[in-house]
């Protein structure tokens, strides 16, 4: 009971998004044989990976009460690089990778800087690097593929840990360090602070610039962790990719439970959120419903998730009538 | 228990704002153990003051000695390490932390380096609350608290500190009485362990009962420091507006005419139970009670910002079906709601567009808005109320709190509104910007309207109104014609369980 | 002729294709001294974009444009103004008329044709697997357009002689990598035995070898295109095969035809440039490169 | 003199960005000889068009506070229809286009009723509004472009008025009734009066449900109306028409000076972002800077364009202690 009752509260409200992907799952059981298979359930694990491990960026992003839209342009710049450096330049794989990554984390810290320091709105200084890093990317490859990447840096896409594939690994222990990042450290309890309210974090003497940035600057790193999973599968890194990404992003961490009005959020509905939609792509996959079905699902299931939190949080208060209270206590 | 030992002194303290001198070389003594207070109108300064205390504003002139030695405060974190800790006139509460979150915002006790030790600080939080005689979970969120308990972690925060100076900004302006008694008490005790409390509140009759010396502040300059003992009320006023201040409440001759509003059997949840009364025209009719006696619910409800659950509104005596505000304004209500920024005003707008919000149809011609008119109407209000403004087109956020307080009036003037409700009409609004809200509640009665005014000033329900109710928990306690009210009879009405 | 321009504008650079059009279009450039403009939208979904790079370049006062489109309509009334503007028009990778505008000469190979040979060396190699005729294909489309028509139009030609061999689906990938491996995985997923995919393009048939790698399948993958790197992947065994039909020296045969009609020869509307099919066998020993 | 005042009053912050589109026309003017020829001007009208048009709606949105993520996929889904209608159905021209705009509307007002009536954020609701109309979109068309169209329809997006672009005319036309809408009627008003202080405005009798629900309708009807265009233009309905499309219209509002925050913002700023938008991708053509260095050119002055309004106003407050004063007008 105890414990029920514990994991009931650490969820809180991602428990909904959980029953929506238990919920699916059974669905998925029912409607086809391939789902319910050890290497089925691998592949959406790979699949989910990066979505997921982008959205663990995007989830402290939102909890400052921000946004980041340049997470699929960063992917895909960082990966452009790693790459020529590995193929261009000839350098070590681990050396090209590590470097790629710290671009990831300097795109994220430029966003940071314009946001706290200008101060730039998030939707715009992001707008804006979207344009910029998507750009570079294309400067940088001249819109072409680069290929022929080094057969050890591939693993980080295609590689297997025993029967489950190292994508999976990563993005598991992503989300660990992000958890305890968020609840046990002071990045995570100030990036909740600042979402909800700036003024009393400021006046709290938390130094507010230090840690958006450093929330920016992780949401980069993180998005060029996925970029190096993509271009380890798909064997090259491109200019294209990611294109849209920051939406399919921010879709993930919303019908996880997170506030886009910042302040509250968990990770792991991140999580859940990204599973949700890798488990409705390749469910419908195995299903064989077109791709453009798939589309019309998707934006229906972003709908009907956020639709399910509203409601439930309208019938919660009209019980306790705390958040109204809350509300009315704001004094001007 | 005071002493003579000056803890903190401040001399010759000038800060500019880009066109406003808001401190002007005051000086401002605070001694070991003692509650300071400080007044002064809207804008004379005493915020700033604060942040400059406080770290929040850098001064451009003077010099801050603590503990005899001089200081320069570089931020909020460095003022707290000296041991300064505040209470601002906002809420600076995080509503989705919990409250020992919050009250150990910024200075978490950590386990070795990187992680925060929850236990501790949950520990810690309950002693105080404990201490300060709340009863309270602190893993509580502070969205679900309501305002005065979360003025109570305010505190609590401020107390946990372990500061040698508190401040509170407006301590009270949220409050109700019963709240204000336990502060009070608390203030007494923080005294008692020598701490010392700079305390500043519009509430003048407060200060007798807490503070040991005045300071009084006007136009960012210093005017003078009374032992508190040593001075009153009328010479508080005089000092603080510069010039005599006689009759707060000016009077009135309106004809108290028939019936213009009834409320029958209204309930709506547990906020509001079987509310009844009537309201004629030309009358003031004063709601009275404490914080959170559902007295702005009632009001929502009968304005139809919020649904009632049963209960008959009549307006001319008949009954009015009321859904939303839309109807009620077609019934003929205004609300002029307590909280101007967040609900009466569009504030980055212009004093113009406020005020023809209620009616655009008055400045249009068919399908179109006619500048000109729009234009009129506004200037025609502005020189009726005498609202201090550039011109109409000035965006409404740059006015002072009185004059708002008069944008909103307009905007429901132009309307020609049989019923007005004011809920908190003069809530941060200073004493002379007071004088002219009641004038004007005044000559409204006298024209035939119907007021209600809701107030958690007793001096001013007093003074204004010709009937009270006083609400208690969701049910009205009690009404009274005016002859017969007086503060121990409301109080009691008010407080009674 | 020192200041001579010409316009070079390809659907998008994603494709190695284009890179290497560009490349031999290059070569001759520098040779005849000429300025060449290489200009392309990100994706090749992006044509309004090409429009406007076609109408801002006639702004421009080019002296000759180059032009590979995949879809034709759209660009038709771009390529009326450079007619207006006494502009030539040279496309190249099409053979495919406008619906309207004056074109000096299509540069490209018959796509139908194309199609065919890569729909007979599906069935070979099926019949190879099988010993009998048998299978199932997957083909991944490019964007809707007269390449992708033409393309599949004569694959299914040969196939549909062949109802033993299933086409168990055909889907879009828009001629690029990524998503040529997206679809190609949930197709692995969805259709567990497919034999072989057919890549409207070696960007999406590469695309697909990767998918099929990661999932641990064997599976055919055959493209069109014999991009350079796509040469390299048959001799690495990644790609089954590939049309050649040499991009590089099509880029280069645009050039010439261009200098060709600039000293007042006489083109033919069609200038047919040749193709292959390459496989492990035969990629270290092309005509062109 | 005083028509120059009250020009610079009515164009107000839009100044900025009018400053802005003179000095780039001036450099392009000096950096190309191309630049500045009549048939090029048209061009640009031309080519600018397409987001103009659409950013006039957004402008509305975004003043009420909101945003409207799904115009690029109503843009392609009522062009779509439009196209279908005539092509397939070969309806007669005028209708089908009247019921694709109808289409677009509708688009809208389902984005108006899920923002008012669950609610949900305008994000999420458009967000998945983009999602379902795109699939929609590809699962009308499969996916194929609808080619063929009607002469007398191409004329809406490739017909000439003398010298001058029949898009850019109706361009003009679409900014007059926005600027009437805006400024003349209750929809404008109350637009920014919800924008500003959305309680506030239901407090004064507003029934903003209605006004924002027009104002979605709006927008989705002007980016069904950028859709023919766009369509006829490229004698082509397709379903990837418009990908990416909402970014560079709200990237055209916030460079013409529009807040995100809402409450403020002039339409004719739009027109003029737009104008940016176009001279500067124009003029980048024609110097030949690749597309490459436009995506990074564009990101820039998105950031570029904010920052000087952030600093305009910063400074200006420094002057008149306007925004002191705001912020101490935001106590009690
Ligand atoms: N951040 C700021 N920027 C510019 N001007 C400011 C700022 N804060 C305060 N002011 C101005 O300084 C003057 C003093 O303001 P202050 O807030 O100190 O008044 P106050 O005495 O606390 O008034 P109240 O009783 O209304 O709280 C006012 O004219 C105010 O407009
Ligand atoms: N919109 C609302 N929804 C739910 N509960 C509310 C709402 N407004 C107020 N309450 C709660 O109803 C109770 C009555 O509050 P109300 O604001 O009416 O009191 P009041 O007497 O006007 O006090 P105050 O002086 O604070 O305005 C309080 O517990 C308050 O928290
Ligand atoms: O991208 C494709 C290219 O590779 C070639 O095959 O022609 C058609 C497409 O443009
Ligand atoms: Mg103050
Ligand atoms: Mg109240």
């Amino acid at each position: 009971m105890n414990i029920i009752k514990k994991l009931k509260d650490s969820l809180g409200k991602e428990l909904g998004a959980l029953t929506g992907l238990i919920l699916l799952g059974a669905i998925m059981t029912f409607a086809t044989p391939y789902f319910l298979t050890l290497t089925n359930l691998m592949n959406i694990l790979r699949q989910s990976s990066l979505i997921a491990i982008a959205a663990a960026g995007m989830t402290f992003v939102i909890i400052t009460g921000g946004i980041d839209l340049s997470v699929g342009s960063v992917l895909s710049l960082s990966s452009c690089l790693t790459a020529g450096m590995m193929v261009s330049l000839g350098w070590n794989v681990w050396l090209a990778v590590f470097l790629g990554l710290i671009a990831g984390g300097i795109l994220g810290i430029v966003n940071g800087v314009l946001i706290t320091r200008v101060p730039l709105p998030p939707f715009i200084s992001t707008l804006g690097m979207m344009g910029v890093a998507r750009g570079l990317s294309f400067v940088y490859t001249d819109g072409a593929p680069i290929y022929g990447l080094p057969e050890s840096f591939k693993y980080l896409g295609a590689g297997m840990i025993g029967p489950i594939p190292f994508p999976a690994i990563l993005m598991v222990i992503i989300y660990l360090i992000s958890y305890f990042l968020l609840n046990k450290t002071k990045v995570g309890r100030y990036a909740y602070a600042l979402g909800g309210n700036e003024e009393a974090a400021i006046l709290s003497g938390i130094n507010t610039k230090k840690y958006k940035t450093i929330v920016y600057a992780l949401t980069g790193l993180f998005a060029s962790i996925s970029g190096m999973i993509l271009s380890a599968r798909l064997d090259a890194a491109t200019s294209v990719a990611g294109d849209g990404f920051e939406l399919d992003v921010i879709a993930a961490v919303v019908i996880g439970g997170t506030s886009l009005s910042g302040g509250r959020g968990k990770i792991i509905g991140s999580l859940i959120g990204a599973l949700i939609m890798g488990v409705v792509r390749n469910g419908l996959n195995l299903l064989l419903v077109s791709s453009h079905w798939q589309r019309v699902i998707l934006g229906l299931i972003i709908l009907l998730a956020v639709t399910v939190d509203v409601v439930r949080k309208q019938s919660s208060e009209d019980q306790d009538g705390t958040l109204s209270s809350f509300f009315a206590g704001l004094k001007s | 228990m005071s002493s003579n030992q000056s803890i903190l002194e401040l001399s010759s303290i000038t800060k500019k704002f880009p066109g406003v001198l808001a401190l002007d070389q005051v000086d401002f003594n605070l001694k070991e153990g003692e509650v300071h207070a400080l007044v002064g109108e809207n804008g004379a300064g005493k915020s700033t003051l604060i942040k400059i205390i406080s770290g929040v504003h850098k001064k451009d002139g003077g010099e801050i000695k603590f503990k005899g030695q001089s200081v320069d405060i570089k931020g909020p974190k460095h003022s707290r390490k000296l041991g300064i800790s505040v209470i601002y006139q906002e809420f600076n509460l995080v509503p989705y932390l919990s409250i020992s979150e919050n009250i150990f915002l910024g200075r978490e006790d950590m386990k070795g380096q990187t992680i925060i030790d929850k236990k501790e600080m949950y520990q810690k939080s309950k002693k105080i609350l404990q201490d300060l005689g709340i009863d309270i979970d602190p893993n509580t969120q502070i969205a679900d608290l309501g305002v005065a308990m979360q003025q109570m972690v305010e505190i609590a925060k401020a107390i946990s500190m372990d500061s040698d100076i508190i401040i509170m900004d407006e301590p009270t302006a949220a409050l109700g009485d019963n709240e204000i008694e336990e502060l009070f008490k608390t203030i007494d005790n923080l005294k008692e362990k020598g701490i010392s409390v700079i305390y500043i509140s519009h509430r003048l009759k407060e200060l007798w009962q807490v503070a040991d010396r005045v300071t009084v502040f006007r136009d960012g300059q210093y005017i003078a420091t009374h032992p508190i003992s040593e001075t009153d009320k009328d010479l508080l006023i005089t000092e603080m507006v510069g010039r005599e201040l006689k009759e707060q409440f000016p009077e009135r001759d309106a004809e108290i005419g028939e019936e213009i509003l009834a409320v029958e059997n209204l309930n709506r949840g547990d906020l509001l139970k079987d509310i009844s009364f009537s309201l004629k025209k030309g009358e003031v009719l004063g709601f009275a009670g404490l914080v959170g006696s559902g007295r702005t619910e009632l009001m929502r409800c009968i304005f139809g910002a919020d649904k009632m659950d049963s209960g008959k509104i009549l307006i001319d005596q008949k009954e009015a079906k009321i859904e939303n505000p839309r109807s009620a304004i077609e019934s003929g209500i205004g609300f002029i709601t307590e909280d101007r920024k967040k609900q009466g005003l569009v504030l980055v707008r212009s004093v113009k567009e406020n005020i023809s919000l209620t009616d655009l149809s008055q400045v249009m011609n068919g399908m179109i808005l006619k500048d000109d008119k729009d234009k009129k109407l506004a200037q025609e209000y502005i020189e009726k109320l005498n609202i201090k403004t550039p011109g109409e087109e000035q965006e409404v956020q740059f006015l002072s709190g009185g004059n708002q307080q008069k944008v909103v009036l307009a905007k429901w003037l132009i309307r020609n509104t049989k019923i007005l409700i004011f809920d908190e009409p003069t809530r941060g609004i200073d004493v002379g910007a007071k004088k002219e809200v009641y004038s004007l509640i005044n000559q409204l009665a006298e024209e035939g309207v119907g007021i209600i005014m809701v107030s958690s000033e007793l001096p001013e329900i007093l003074g204004m109104s010709d009937r009270i109710i006083v609400m208690n928990h969701g049910e009205i306690a009690g009404q009274m014609d005016i002859e017969d009210a007086n503060q121990e009879n409301i109080l009691s009405l008010a407080t009674r369980e | 002729q020192d200041d001579f321009e010409v316009a070079m504008i390809s659907p998008a650079l994603t494709s190695t294709f284009y890179k290497a059009t560009n490349e031999g279009a290059t070569q001759m450039a520098e040779e005849y001294g000429w300025k060449l403009y290489k200009m392309a939208p990100d994706r090749e979904t992006n044509f309004q974009k090409q429009v406007s790079m076609v109408e801002d370049m006639i702004q421009r006062e080019v002296d000759a444009i180059a032009l590979c489109a995949i879809n034709n309509k759209a660009v038709a009334p771009a390529v009326e103004k450079a007619n207006e503007a006494g502009i030539p028009v040279f496309i190249f990778n099409s053979l495919t008329e406008l619906p309207s505008g004056d074109v000096v000469t299509y540069v490209g190979y018959d796509q139908r044709a194309g199609g065919r040979k890569v729909g007979m060396r599906a069935v070979e190699l099926l019949h190879e697997k099988y010993g009998e005729l048998d299978g199932q294909i997957a083909i991944l489309e490019g964007v809707p357009g007269f390449h992708n028509t033409e393309r599949k139009g004569g694959f299914m030609e040969i196939l549909d002689k062949f109802p033993e061999i299933e086409i168990v689906a055909s889907q879009p990938a828009d001629w690029e990598r990524e998503k040529g491996m997206n679809v190609a995985e949930n197709l692995l997923q969805a259709r567990p035995n497919v034999d072989l995919f057919f890549g409207m393009s070696d960007a999406m048939a590469q695309g697909a070898s990767q998918a099929a790698k990661s999932m641990n399948k064997k599976v055919f993958t055959i493209g069109i295109d014999g991009n350079p790197d796509a040469i390299e992947d048959v001799g690495e065994g990644d790609l089954t095969g590939t049309l050649a039909v040499f991009p590089t020296e099509m880029g280069r045969i645009t050039m010439r035809s261009i200098k060709k009609y600039m000293e007042g020869e006489e083109l033919p509307q069609l200038t047919v440039t040749p193709t292959m099919i390459v496989d492990e066998y035969n990629y270290d020993e092309l005509p062109y490169n």
